[in-house]
């Protein structure tokens, strides 16, 4: 009996991959099994190679490693690329029409469980695209689960098509779940064991606990041009907008999309915008003019791989920097970064309230991996309630509308003053790009212009007050300390030994720089873990407190790090 | 209390040019205004930046003075979170066709009801002036020492191919016509764009008010009826001995707000935020 | 007699002040005199307040100081914006018809000379806008230089315009120099020492001084928006670009701009762009892809006061750690921050040498202060030879067309390959913002991703080795050590007491962090000196050499720093 | 060395989905720069990024793929850098229309000799089918599930009013009559655009080959003549049951490259760097 199950499906992009990854992950999320599942794709639509790894497990886990037990081959390339993830006992289930597997060619202790995809489909009067749909049957037998496990799962997916879609469909992975008979006996080793069901999980990708945050804290506008990692948020936002009565914007542009969402927002609405590297680039001067008229602004940055267009469907941390400095000019920004989807949907929930308290833009640096993989989220963290509080808001019936309202008041000793929003009787103001006056109104006096800029940059004093310090894991009291950042934590914290400390940076911006100083004291050998190739957490650490971190693991071939290649080198 | 041109005064005197076309048109947009009711705190202007965009120091409503060329964007995010709101951007050639030329066409196909209006002098003349979108070849000006070469936008053929459905050209030396313009222009429903012929008497010494004059007549006074999409591109293309003013094109349709189902229950800036069916909302990842 | 005498000029914008600032400068140079003006106005056409201040010294200085010998006011708006700038022995010319000074509201000791400023210019049947020539012909005389000085340069100011128009303001000028009369003899002490003339100085702003480097360092192209404070360098190409052979295009936005520029530079030409701050936003993602594709590029980045639009016609040095950190994902760059017009030259000319020898975008950080003043250039300086050098470029027929171009190849040790242009015989190959292999072909390879960006960032080695480290002034063994940067420089150089040492960073990315390092150490007092609010530089020093520098002396009004406010600072 | 459509081989194959619209132009491309004798190191493709994009990977030739939207800006300094070298723009209708939109309109104004091809397929394919700007009104698609509500971008009459000497729409489906169009385009002399209606069997099942194979008709085969820009904004506004296809507009006029003085001298990539004479310069400072 197994308490873990890594699982995988390859073949050519286009043939259904990524959907067998969700369908055989929820078959066991719905039962209570912790499940975390990754895609990885070539920026193409078809012809590349696409595969979708499945972890199952009874106990919770951080990550995914390196070795698989099953992998499901729907092409000859899905062996050969995914070799180095074979290990003594992996089961290869392939299509003996397709293509002829010697021996040899595989590492020793392989066991192959070939499988007619195509015949039985074709027998069950199906297409070559539903070879995966058998090849789903055959892995739920192989992971002893009782088929309903899977049939449900089916029955949902397809029941938009109608029941003789449905149907068919169970057949078809009824005869790959019947196709594998004894030999799926023969492997017990692979069975799952039970789990008695006390979690209520959510499988929810990163993008969609995003989604489901925003929504939560209140988002009613959102503008967001497609790009790689952040589609399935538009997805969501799009699907969701007539019953959640929320608008969704495709913009023409990056450009459009922020000054449209700052638009929103000085109307008085909760708003934001998602993209990715290069779409945020041309977001920058939007940032700066956000700063500058204090409005409050949610971020979503799905990192991937650059420079430029780069790898776009891989992972990559590589924007820390970049985020922390952009736009021109000095304005007070928050920049908070999830490891996972838990603290996606969390974060982003504090980052609309952020937002709203302090007038400032918020982001939440996430990443391809946390953005297109799918988490278990526990479903009373998604549905604990969220109050929501709009932050300083003019008093109504208090202004005359013969002068402007003091929207950018030199008297509150925070720098933050109430906003209005046009069509508040009284409330006027000019959102000034411009330097400019309480009102709004433009200024280039020069002690007014030194007033505005030490009022606005008194919110840091503020915002520093309500900072999350990092988060700390394991031994405490150990000498030897692993800082890193974002999605990088799950193989970290899997990759844990243990008279090992590690140091999570889910607030990065301002930076808690004494919490983390105070962490670093002490230690004997510190590790830096991130998925860039400067290392720029550690140079963070550096600009901020003054401790040098000379240890640094990084990658960044757009491969998420693997657990074993993390102690491979902390030995060392 | 009445509204009236004065009700929109600020502590500060306008700094454009002695005989800047931009007075015209400010004027005629106060005058506009109270003809239409609109109060200082019931309207939303958005300026770009230029000589055009100062006018926000002198004209008090709520204003947004956002980035130079972003006006559009700003504007329809700002309609579609309050729609109840009337939103007129004060645009430039260069701040709305060059920098903002992509925002201008995708503004015009979703039909917005909002109203632009821009300051068409032919140059960048905030930045000392260059040549902006819309100058015609030959003209001479600091970045064209040799004169201009290209052809030059034609904003309202541009607005009309890309949907605009109130498309008008007005004249900053005709007060009252341009008043009466930007009336029809806030009252049209949908994206409305008033190009206004906006002598710069700094950095334009050819395209003077008595060059105008002697060149401009009024479309109505023909007999032209502005609701074919053809006839309407067709007079926009003269330019010439005689230069038309008036509305070249108006239709009516649905706008971009119209469009938008969460619109239905009153303005989003109203509604209660949140997720109202947690549940609902949750089952769909069980 | 008088050494040095500082001289402003004030009124209402659009009388053409600016332009009168220029003749005087111009009057004093041709003669050998070392000169500075500095504009002041607001980002208005007309309406506004403009001022010119021309300092004229018979030995070199640094920068201007608070105080004025002479004020020429336009208005009575002039003297009371600027009453902190008088001193006892303050001459103020002043139309005695425009407005009545009551001498109470001076400061005491200022000596009152009305001119008929407006009556003059009407006897000799001039325009009101010609008001500023009379009170050239005035100053010329109180500065007790011959007439002929100012006749020279306004007859070479109008000679477009005629023969005609030339006398006329040369009457007019006259008017005003004769108006002075026993007056000015009586004022001898601010009438200019004589100069031997031994100095060949030219008198240009920044935005010149980075246009005559440019074009002489082999520019072709340049494609550059409309924005302060580059304007000037707009013009400078726009009326050279027939006589020179370049080609300069206004561009239809900033992104357009340097995706032009990037284009012509793959088609083998050197090219350029300017902006400032919030253009230079818009162009992000397109440093990002100069990064990727390894082109050459040469970016000129005025900064002025922001965020957003700011005080767009005012100086500040708020951009340095936006610039360092634009872009998405990593790759080299380099900044080169010029204190002074005879800098902007020199680091101009290097700026495009270092392009092409390492394939990487190249920043001359610049701002206001520098770009607008005019400063005095040697000749010597100008005329230098100006040696070119392309840097790694393919050898013709040595690859066949039937094979691509390894423009990317792995083999170089320093990252750098030679480059090929289209049309060129069997060079093709793909600048590609994808991650590539050695021909520019898409690749997304784990093992090619990290070759080729340890191939990149191999680069900043070779950089490092050419770096030009900072340079010191002062007493080179003080403990007392100031660091600033950029246009700062000459004012700090103005304040700079005996046992101090001073540190300036030409160079300032990659950072010369050992040789900062070495300079700092043992210094009991470190002051940084910036025109911003958060002190980058001293950040910088912080991330790249983890000295802390708590003392920092900021401004970040939009007027550039005066010798007196540091001196009075440095005092406590 | 003959060059036909083999001379551009990689060492990959397409990846495009079978049966996509791509591959028709990816042929007709090859073939085109056959019949015009030009090789592989002596033109300049640049790409936009979109599955069109992914072209670049089958085809050698000097290519660049710049940044989403941004291939027109590129194209245009490739091409004052060296006007001796054939510029061909291949994007799509979100890359070109979309993110690139500002760019398309002001190229045309400014009529450099470059050949742009729109793979014009309603949608943003490589990021999984959202509606792009061409995507005509209640389409479903994925950032659409209600259907499009927007007025459609019409490449061809905005290409025609912002200037552009040369006017075409082509089909995918018909690779001779699209080899013919584009080997026009690319010999016109001037800013060519050719709108190429193009399939994308995944995520459009509306505008299928059939779909446009019953409406597509050449415009030539009526007795069109592409010289007058009204007509040719009337016949590009129809779409329905009929759809020409053929060349448009086409005028001859001067190119942005014949009306910059640096190039009478040649290429700008040949002339030797520098000031020759710098006192001449330096003289205007003294
Ligand atoms: C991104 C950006 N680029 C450039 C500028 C500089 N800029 C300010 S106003 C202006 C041109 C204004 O021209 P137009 O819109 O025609 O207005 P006008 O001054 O003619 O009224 C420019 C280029 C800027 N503020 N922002
Ligand atoms: C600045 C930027 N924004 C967004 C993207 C993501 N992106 C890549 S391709 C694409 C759309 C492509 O659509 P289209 O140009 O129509 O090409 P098609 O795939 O349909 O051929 C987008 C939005 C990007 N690469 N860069
Ligand atoms: S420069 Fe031209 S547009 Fe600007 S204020 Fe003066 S006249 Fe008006
Ligand atoms: S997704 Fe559409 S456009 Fe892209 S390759 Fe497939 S069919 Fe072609
Ligand atoms: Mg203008
Ligand atoms: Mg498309």
């Amino acid at each position: 009996m197994a308490q873990s199950i890594t699982w995988k499906i390859g073949g050519e992009a286009g043939f259904g991959i990524m959907a067998s990854g969700t369908m055989l992950a929820r078959a066991f999320s719905r039962h209570g099994y912790y499940i975390f599942t990754l895609n990885e794709y070539p920026s193409l639509i078809r012809g590349g190679h696409n595969a979708v790894t499945v972890r199952i497990a009874t106990a919770p886990f951080y990550s995914l490693d390196r070795s698989l037990h099953i992998l499901v081959a729907l092409n000859k390339e899905t062996v050969e690329l995914h070799k180095n993830e074979l290990r003594e006992g992996t089961v290869i289930v392939f299509d003996p029409h397709d293509y002829e597997w010697k021996e040899e060619e595989l590492p020793p202790g392989i066991i192959l469980i070939p499988v007619p995809f195509r015949e039985l489909v074709q027998k069950k009067g199906g297409e070559v695209i539903m070879r995966n749909t058998v090849a789903l049957g055959t892995s739920i037998a192989i992971l002893g689960a009782p088929f309903e496990c899977l049939a449900d799962v089916v029955r949902d997916q397809f029941a938009r098509k109608g029941e003789a879609v449905v149907n068919h469909n169970i057949e078809i992975a009824r005869a790959g779940y019947d196709a594998v008979g004894d030999a799926a006996t023969a492997l017990s080793a692979l069975r799952l064991d039970s789990i008695e069901k006390k979690n209520d999980y959510l499988l929810i990708n990163g993008s969609e606990a995003v989604g489901i945050g925003a929504v939560r804290a209140g988002l009613k506008f959102a503008a967001i041009y497609p790009m790689t990692p952040i589609n399935a948020l538009i997805s969501f936002l799009a699907d969701h907008a007539k019953s959640l009565g929320i608008v969704y914007k495709q913009p023409e542009d990056e450009i459009a999309g922020i000054n449209m969402a700052i638009g929103a927002a000085i109307s008085g609405v909760r708003s934001m915008v998602a993209t990715s590297g290069g779409g945020f680039a041309l977001m920058v001067e939007g940032l700066s003019l956000a700063g500058m008229i204090e409005v409050p602004l949610v971020i979503d940055m799905g990192m991937r791989v650059g420079p430029a267009t780069g790898m776009p469907t891989w992972t990559e941390q590589g924007d820390l920097q970049f985020i922390i400095h952009a736009g021109h000019g000095e304005f007070p920004r928050i920049v908070l970064a999830p490891a996972n989807a838990t603290e996606a949907y969390e974060l982003t929930v504090k980052a609309f309230h952020l937002a709203e308290e302090f007038h400032v833009p918020v982001f939440i640096l996430t990443d391809k991996y946390l953005n297109e993989s799918q988490w278990c989220v526990e479903a009373v963290v998604l549905e604990r309630d969220v109050v929501i509080n709009r932050g300083k808001v003019m008093t109504l019936g208090s202004e005359k509308s013969t002068t402007s309202f003091k929207r950018y008041d030199l008297i509150s000793p925070d720098g933050i003053s109430a906003r209005s929003f046009p069509g508040m009787k009284g409330g006027q103001y000019i959102a000034n790009s411009y330097e400019h006056d309480e009102t709004g109104m433009v200024s280039e006096d020069s002690a007014m212009r030194t007033k505005m800029v030490d009022r606005r940059l008194k919110k840091i004093a503020a915002i520093r007050k309500v900072m999350m310090p990092p988060v700390v894991y394991g031994d405490q009291s150990s000498k030897t300390v692993i800082v890193t950042w974002g999605s990088t934590l799950g193989p970290v914290l899997a990759a844990m030994k243990a008279n090992t400390r590690i140091i999570h940076f889910p607030w990065l911006y301002p930076f808690p720089a004494d919490a983390t100083k105070e962490l670093l004291t002490g230690a004997t050998r510190v590790i830096d873990i991130e998925q860039n190739a400067t290392g720029q957490l550690a140079s963070l650490i550096r600009a901020e407190t003054g401790i040098e971190i000379t240890e640094k693991f990084l990658k960044y071939d757009g491969r998420p790090w693997l657990p074993e290649e993390i102690i491979e080198r902390i030995k060392v | 209390m009445t509204i009236t041109a004065n009700s929109f005064k600020t502590n500060y005197l306008p700094t454009w040019c002695p005989g800047c076309g931009d007075f015209g048109i400010w004027m005629a947009l106060k005058n506009a205004l109270a003809e239409l009711g609109i109060g200082p705190d019931e309207a939303l202007l958005i300026y770009g930046i230029g000589c055009h965009g100062n006018m926000s120091a002198w004209v008090r409503t709520y204003g947004v003075v956002g980035l130079h060329g972003r006006t559009l964007p700003m504007a329809q995010g700002a309609k579609l979170a309050n729609h109840t709101v009337p939103v007129i951007v004060i645009s430039g050639d260069g701040d709305g066709l060059g920098e903002g030329g992509n925002h201008f066409i995708h503004a015009a196909k979703r039909n917005p009801d909002i109203t632009v209006l821009i300051h068409d002098n032919q140059v960048y003349a905030l930045t000392t002036g260059q040549a902006s979108p819309t100058a015609k070849q030959g003209f001479i000006t600091k970045s064209t020492p040799d004169g201009v070469v290209d052809e030059p936008v034609n904003p309202l053929t541009l607005a009309i191919v890309s949907g605009a459905t109130f498309v008008a050209r007005g004249f900053a030396g005709d007060m009252p016509g341009l008043t009466k313009l930007i009336a029809q222009a806030v009252k049209h429903k949908g994206f409305a764009v008033v190009d206004i012929l906006q002598p710069c008497v700094t950095f334009d010494h050819v395209h003077t008010y008595p060059w105008y004059r002697s060149r401009l007549y009024e479309l109505s006074s023909g007999g032209y009826t502005p609701t074919n999409k053809l006839a309407a591109i067709k007079k926009a293309l003269e330019w010439g001995d005689k230069i038309p003013v008036g509305i070249f094109y108006q239709e009516l349709t649905s706008t971009n707000e119209d469009r938008e189902p969460a619109l239905t229950n009153g303005p989003l800036a109203g509604q209660t935020l949140g997720v109202a069916d947690v549940d609902t909302l949750l089952s769909e990842f069980r």
